[in-house]
């Protein structure tokens, strides 16, 4: 043992000095290294090879795109001679078909859906009620809602018949057009096996195929659904799945349109991508996939959830579909390729 | 005490006395404004759902060795979808609750039926390890219930978080201790 | 030193609390790096196991085969959990036990003997000072050294300087662009570089103005602008629905000098805005400083062109809401293009006030206004010491300044579709309430004058579309059916009025002491602009005119529907 | 790639405004027939704030306890149980934060940061040490601070550094405290903290480089005494100052000094200074007062070039902040893209700051101002600690016995028992036995 408190001669103390120096300079080098070079994450959510669809599987072309006036759409639908009619926050644009500002409706609230019946009349849906308009825009009358609930989110016009969607009761309203409620289509009823709509965000929409039924989209069970008039339930296709094929995550489709020849145009969000399928579910082929919608796609993440997302599409008289972009609030107007 | 008092003060007396009184009042004067601007609170780390870019750097910078943060379900914002994209793998085997369907890596979500068609999904947070795959899931398909909070049960509450530090979304910033969440209650 | 009985044991029990601790912390190492293979997230083998399956669903034993093994990943991150947390409690005891038996063992062999008194005691503090101070200088260079090594070990991209960060952050300072230096006022001043003349009064210096028709030139494509001139080049601009294009054409002899199409411009939808027929696409007037020429459509392409005809820049300000068709025209001020871009049938609608850069067409302010649509133009200059914009819209009269677009003041009194622009009569402004009331308003006042600033008012044959025109101490009228009224400028009292019954949309112009008065029906009627009613003469040009005349060099420059016109003294050469 | 950049900052005004106008209400939950609840979400709370008032008082008694122990009772058994419990305390029950070495980090930032208001009970833990060390030297390092205990209680042999070496490093720790409160004040972060060897033992895990750190401490802890104290810890610097204006110095004798020698032995941080020699020649004085003028001519000279090589290190201080790392990486990605992978933090901020690059541009400007400043300023000060440090080397000063150096002594009381005629007052030892000086 040292007998007295000598101090440590300096080889020792450079020696101890140099060695935890040493383990500093490594230990902080490793830590500085695996930050900057961005090693592969982990926990990464990894679909990216589901957003490239197959290129032979895209029919149509974007002719054009154009801006709306308003900011937060939510659907679009074709009017007489072709006229486009988009709703957004709380107004009805009309546009032609070339993106012409027409004629704009102020209502009396933020819109959530709109149809034109063939003679120009104009049906808005707002939240809890459907405002009426004639051709010129003057409001004709304003339909409440059986139920403070409601929550309409897609509206189609036959000839004698209005049926609106609603997102919340789970059901599709058919109205006369004086505005009573003649009938409720969609109810979950085991007696005539309806199934039941499964509605977790508000995207529920209704057309009317010329082949006389309803078409219902029922995101939550991935189908959509053929009803008659009066509630019947006929058929229904679709299955799960991210592929092309299917409908993506966990409640799509979330619109509804009809080519003339009668094959169904279906929107997803999420993976944003517009497909065609013939009348009976088979699918055909893709309009636009996720590669056209960078914005839309990546809006979901960034928005925090997918209700303020999403796209809507509708058809005119000669089968260009016009495809109504919610997040950067534009028009893309696709033509059939060849 | 050692100071005599008969000595006469030394001019080094003098001199710490002159300092003694200076750093006083300096230090009065910085407390005095700062404590004019203290609000008393002490303040948490918390995370802003918004700016959250789930990029799971929660799970791993945390100089805790199981994360403080946690995820956490608005179940108000929820839709009980049957095929929940926070639950599930992106293309799921089938609809169970098997490993290989679960998008979980430490499985840490619990699923459980309520009525036809909705399934109810909770977190266990002691399983739970912040690397917030699900939030993502939830987030790019659903209605975005799904979010990740700092647990204040678990939160050593660091002078400076070391995970704010690597944050690529600039997602934390410190909020009073009597209300340290920034929950996620409408869809936004 | 007696080595007493504890002091073995306890040098025993040191040894083996340090073995435990090294080897404690061995395995919690080990697990630490072991995790990267064991983390069911990061399991290489986990990772596969799921490829294959999403590779080929229907295998039956592989979802068995993952599950077994994610079951046994994630108790083993469970086990590496508690082992932490109860390893990290044994590491502290075992230190504990380390540092206490070591240190008593150290105690109880520590010998004091007594220290010796130092002898050297002085010239080994100086030995101390001396190599502290050396020791200092070295720490001192490690330090810098240090610092050096980190600033040389992470170069920055950023700028060092304030114009770098601002070429990075695209916003170039105003003086840091290279902008050529605006023409005097006083060129202004001698051309017609905008709607009625230099400050948009209607007024020329000139004396000399002959009413010979001296050239016609026919122009391609029909529109309302009135001409501009500037030396020997004379703007207009025309269009339909298919194409927009700004002609030049030479002042002396009328030939067409160059013609430039407006098109794809950045922003612009292919297809146009629909407009009525009657307002044509290229109603506004252009507008030039000498060096650009610069006009803007209805369907709200603006754009500017170089004196040889090539495009300097084009901007797309659409789309608008105007129902009966855009029809503002441009201002010019110094550098300042101003735009007055009202829209909408309701305030809030994005009606503004532009003032871009006339070289680059930046925005260099930009004003909201709470108006809907107007078709009048504003009126630049100086009145009451500032240089003020005065517009006219419904339901207010609002003054700018040019530099900064500050509003200066602002006179509730107009409604309905406001088209006659406003006039400068010295220090007040003359304006009308389209057919209804003629306004005289101070330009000193600030905020809202509605009440106090109106120096008089007149409501006798009060134009709706012509704008009035004044001589300084009178002020001229001329409805659209043409009726001329002359009143004082001062008070406001009517001097004389006389119905010329010819149809007039035309804005009357002032050149020297002579009143010209176009009609639709291409009846020019000159009169003088005095206290008392005298007509010196009328000619008759074949054509339809809508556009305001120009009034330079002593000619008069006309825009009709088919032709454009020049009118002078006859075949006097033309001055430089 | 511009377009990309138009189309992601039209994307950006958009959310905008999808956020000012998502005020509508929220689409409801399903409604359940079999009457499920919707459950909420717990929320545990935090330590409660009262508790962290009990902090500031418990750390106010052990300061008095501190003080108590060294000037009235002298008893360094009292200052070893007083230690233990703040380690206790300070270290284990509160995890050590917030805590007086990382407290001035707060105040800077409070004072140049507007949003973020200094708790009370931080500014406390800031100045209570200092106003304390003003009157009775360093007895927060005594029996308060848990990083110290805990160096104390396992130094097991300690080990005498050379003084010269003591001296020259004691400079280190006012750098440190300069770096730590320019990357305060600019908002980058607590640097302070950041390295603070002995707090993940207190939380009992930590990063792996810092762990790596605290073992290195560990390690020298039980040979050299109290290292982090000595040549690192930043708040050890402003104690030091402090205490030079100590009212009440630590005397290691009740009375007379017999120059045994015994307390320097006993001190294990080389804090005794002997008595100034007196046999002194003339010239030596002469030389040492020549060189006492230049040194003091130095300093200015030091501080300008400080200024000069710390305003040169401005720009890569600066890249710790994450605002001006982002755009540098920003800046750089758009000369020459590098692909990172999937949602990867580096991939994810560089898309936020596509989205809005004017902003990120705009702070990091605003941001390498301050840093120009803030880094001069750390520069002069480097030169003002070295020029002082030498100025200090050069003045002899004048004592009669030998008595702690007041800026580096930490008030431990071991001294005290060392010392014969406190072991007669305390009747350890009777009179007779004194050693007698020679």
């Amino acid at each position: 043992m040292k007998p007295e408190l000598e101090p440590l001669n300096r080889r020792e103390f450079f020696g101890v000095v140099a060695k935890s120096a040493a383990i500093l300079g490594l230990t902080s080098a490793a830590e500085a290294k695996g930050a900057a070079q961005g090693t592969a994450n982990p926990f990464a959510y990894d679909i990216s090879r589901f957003q490239k669809t197959d290129p032979k599987l895209i029919t149509y072309e974007q002719v054009t795109r154009w801006p709306i006036p308003h900011k937060d759409a939510k659907r679009l639908a074709i009017g007489p001679d072709d006229r486009l009619y988009v709703c957004a926050d709380k107004y009805i644009n009309s546009l032609s078909r070339t993106g012409q500002l027409g004629m704009e409706l102020t209502l009396s609230g933020p819109a959530s859906c709109v149809a034109v019946a063939a003679d120009g009349t104009i049906f808005a849906g707002l939240r809890d009620h459907i405002e009426v308009f004639d051709a010129k825009g003057v409001r004709t009358a304003r339909w409440e809602s059986p139920d403070p609930k409601t929550w309409f989110t897609g509206l189609a016009v036959g000839a004698q018949d209005v049926f609106a969607a609603d997102s919340v009761k789970l059901v599709v309203l058919r109205h006369d057009r004086t505005g009573k409620i003649v009938g409720r289509i969609g109810r979950k009823d085991d007696a005539r096996n309806v199934p039941g709509f499964v509605v977790p965000s508000p995207f529920l929409d209704v057309i009317i195929h010329r082949d006389g039924l309803l078409r219902v989209n029922n995101p939550g069970r991935h189908q959509v659904e053929a009803y008659t008039f009066d509630g019947d339930f006929e058929a229904a296709w679709g299955k799960p799945t991210i592929a092309t094929e299917g409908f993506c995550g966990c409640c799509n489709p979330i619109a509804l349109t009809m080519l003339p020849d009668g094959r169904i145009i279906t929107c997803e969000k999420g993976i944003p991508r517009v497909k065609v399928y013939d009348a009976s579910g088979e699918f055909e082929s893709v309009v636009a996939g996720a590669e056209s919608f960078p914005e839309n796609a990546h809006a979901c993440t960034d928005l925090n959830d997918c209700i303020h997302g999403g796209i809507d599409a509708a058809v005119d008289s000669e089968g260009r579909i016009y495809i109504l972009d919610i997040v950067t609030s534009e028009v893309r107007v696709m033509k059939r390729k060849g | 005490m050692d100071a005599k008092p008969h000595e006469p003060l030394s001019r080094r007396q003098f001199l710490r006395n002159g300092a003694r009184l200076m750093t006083m009042t300096g230090l009065g004067a910085a407390a005095g404004v700062l404590s004019t601007r203290s609000t008393g609170a002490a303040w948490v780390w918390q995370i802003d759902p918004a700016k959250c870019l789930h990029c799971g750097n929660c799970a791993t910078k945390c100089v805790l060795e199981q994360s403080a943060v946690k995820c956490v379900h608005t179940y108000a914002v929820c839709g009980y979808c049957q095929l929940c994209t926070g639950f599930f793998a992106p293309e799921p085997n089938e609809l169970t609750t098997a490993a290989e369907n679960q998008l979980c890596p430490t499985a840490a979500i619990k699923r459980t039926y309520v009525e036809d068609p909705y399934y109810q999904y909770s977190i266990d947070e002691q399983l739970c390890i912040g690397c917030a795959k699900c939030v993502e899931g939830c987030n790019r398909f659903g209605n975005g219930s799904l979010f990740l909070q700092i647990r204040h049960d678990r939160c050593l509450n660091c002078n400076e978080c070391a995970i704010s530090r690597t944050c690529p979304g600039d997602a934390f910033r410190r909020v009073p201790v009597e209300h340290p969440y920034l929950l996620k209650t409408t869809s936004r | 030193m007696t080595a007493s009985p504890y002091h073995r044991s306890l040098v025993l029990t040191a040894w083996v609390a340090g073995a435990f601790c090294l080897l404690l912390c061995g395995v919690m190492i080990f697990e630490h790096f072991a995790a990267a293979t064991n983390d069911p997230w990061k399991s290489p083998q986990l990772l596969t196991l799921k490829e294959e399956l999403a590779a080929e669903p229907k295998n039956g034993d592989l979802p068995m085969e993952i599950r077994l093994l994610d079951q046994k990943f994630r108790e083993k991150f469970r086990r590496r959990l508690a082992l932490d947390k109860t390893g990290g409690w044994l590491l502290l005891g075992g230190m504990v036990v380390l540092v206490l038996a070591a240190g008593k063992a150290a105690a109880l062999t520590k010998a004091t003997p007594f220290p010796g008194p130092k002898t050297d005691a002085a010239e080994q503090a100086t030995k101390l000072a001396l190599r502290a101070r050396a020791g200092l200088v070295v720490v001192a260079v490690l330090v810098a050294g240090a610092l050096a090594i980190v600033t040389l070990d992470n170069t920055s991209v950023l700028p060092t300087n304030d114009a770098g960060w601002q070429k990075l952050t695209g916003k170039e300072s105003v003086e840091a662009a290279p902008v050529e230096a605006p023409p005097a006022l006083a060129e202004f001043q001698t051309n017609w570089p905008r709607f009625r003349g230099w400050d948009g009064s209607g007024v020329s210096t000139q004396t000399n103005t002959g009413t010979n028709l001296l050239w016609q030139s026919p122009i391609p494509l029909p529109g309302h602008g009135s001409p501009v001139v500037w030396g020997d080049h004379v703007f207009i601009s025309g269009g339909t629905e298919a194409k927009r294009e700004v002609y030049c054409y030479h002042a002396t002899d009328g030939k067409l000098l160059w013609q430039r199409a407006v098109e794809n411009v950045p922003g612009s939808p292919p297809k146009t805005q629909g407009v009525p027929e009657d307002t044509t696409y290229a109603a506004p007037t252009v507008a030039t400083d000498g060096r650009r020429a610069y006009a803007f459509f209805a369907n709200g392409d603006l754009a500017a062109l170089n004196f040889d005809g090539s495009i300097a820049w084009t901007k797309y300000l659409g789309p608008l809401k105007n129902s009966y068709g855009f029809a503002t025209s441009l201002a010019i001020w110094g550098t300042n293009l101003l735009f007055q871009l009202d829209q909408g049938e309701s305030a809030g609608e994005g009606s503004k006030l532009i003032s871009f850069q006339a070289a680059t067409g930046r925005v260099v302010w930009e004003r909201s206004r709470p108006v809907p649509a107007s078709w009048a133009t504003p009126v630049v200059g100086m009145a009451s010491g500032k240089t003020q914009i005065i517009t006219l819209a419904n339901p207010w009269v609002i003054a700018y300044t040019v530099g900064d677009g500050q509003e200066l003041w602002r006179a509730q009194l107009l409604e309905g579709e406001v088209v006659p622009s406003p006039v400068l009569a010295g220090d007040l402004v003359v304006l009308f309430n389209p057919s209804s009331k003629m306004f005289a308003l101070r330009t000193d006042g600030a905020g809202d004058v509605t009440q106090t600033g109106v120096a008089w008012t007149h409501d006798e044959n009060v134009p709706d579309i012509t704008s009035p025109v004044s001589s300084g101490p009178l002020v001229f009228t001329v409805t659209s059916i043409g009726t001329v009224t002359c009143c004082q400028t001062s008070d406001g009292k009517k001097v004389w009025d006389k119905n010329l019954d010819t149809e007039t949309q035309a804005s009357p112009g002032i050149a020297g002491d002579r009143l010209f008065i176009l009609g639709t029906g291409g009846t020019l009627v000159q009169l003088a602009a005095g206290r008392e009613f005298r007509e010196i003469g009328r000619c008759q040009i074949p054509d339809k005119f809508f556009a305001s005349p120009a009034f330079v060099g002593g000619q008069i420059f006309l825009r009709g529907m088919t032709n454009l016109y020049c009118l002078g003294p006859a075949a006097v050469p033309k001055q430089p | 790639m511009t377009r990309r950049l138009k189309v992601l900052g039209l994307l950006a005004v958009l959310m905008l405004q999808a956020l000012l106008v998502s005020a509508e209400q929220r689409f409801p939950p399903p409604e359940f027939e079999n009457g499920y609840a919707i459950p909420t979400a717990s929320t545990p709370a935090a330590r409660q704030l009262w508790l962290q008032y009990v902090d500031a008082g418990v750390f106010l008694a052990a300061l008095g306890i501190a003080v108590w122990m060294i000037y009235r009772k002298r008893s360094r058994r009292g200052l070893f149980w007083l230690s233990l419990f703040s380690l206790a305390y300070f270290g284990f029950y509160r995890k050590g934060c917030i805590c007086p070495i990382g407290s001035p980090q707060n105040v800077v930032y409070g004072l140049f940061n507007p949003d973020y208001s200094v708790p009370v009970t931080v500014l406390l833990f800031c100045f209570a040490p200092i106003v304390v060390a003003l009157f009775a030297g360093r007895a927060f390092c005594a029996g308060v601070c848990p990083q110290g205990a805990l160096q104390d209680f396992l130094l097991i042999k300690p080990v005498k550094v050379p003084p010269w070496l003591e001296q020259s490093l004691s400079v280190v720790p006012f750098i440190f405290l300069g770096a730590g409160l320019i990357y305060a004040g600019t908002g980058t972060g607590f640097v302070i903290c950041r390295y603070d060897p002995f707090v993940p033992f207190f939380r009992l895990s930590g990063g792996a480089f810092i762990v790596a750190i605290g073992a290195v401490f560990l390690l020298t802890g039980m040979f050299v005494g109290r290292a982090y104290c000595r040549f690192l810890c930043p708040y050890g610097g402003l104690l030091r100052l402090a205490s030079l204006a100590s009212k009440w110095r630590v005397r290691v004798t009740p009375d007379t000094c017999t120059q045994c020698r015994l307390c320097e032995q006993s001190c294990p941080f080389g804090a005794m200074r002997e008595p100034t020699p007196a046999n002194l020649d003339q010239n030596t004085l002469g030389v040492e007062r020549r060189r006492l003028g230049w040194l003091i001519a130095l300093l200015p000279v030091l501080v300008a070039a400080g200024g000069w090589g710390g305003s040169k290190f401005s720009a890569a201080a600066a890249q710790l902040h994450p605002t001006v790392a982002l755009a540098e990486r920003y800046v750089r990605q758009q000369k020459n893209p590098v692909e990172y992978g999937l949602m990867t933090p580096e991939a994810l901020s560089l898309q936020r700051a596509e989205e809005s690059p004017e902003a990120i541009l705009a702070a990091a400007a605003a941001l390498r101002h301050r840093f120009d400043l803030a880094c001069a300023l750390f520069g002069g000060w480097i030169g003002l600690v070295i020029g002082v440090k030498l100025i200090a080397l050069s003045v002899r000063t004048r004592r009669t016995d030998f008595e702690p150096d007041q800026g580096a002594c930490f008030a431990c009381a071991r001294c005290f028992t060392a010392c014969p005629n406190e072991r007669v007052r305390l009747g350890w030892m009777p009179a007779a036995e004194q050693p007698t000086t020679p």
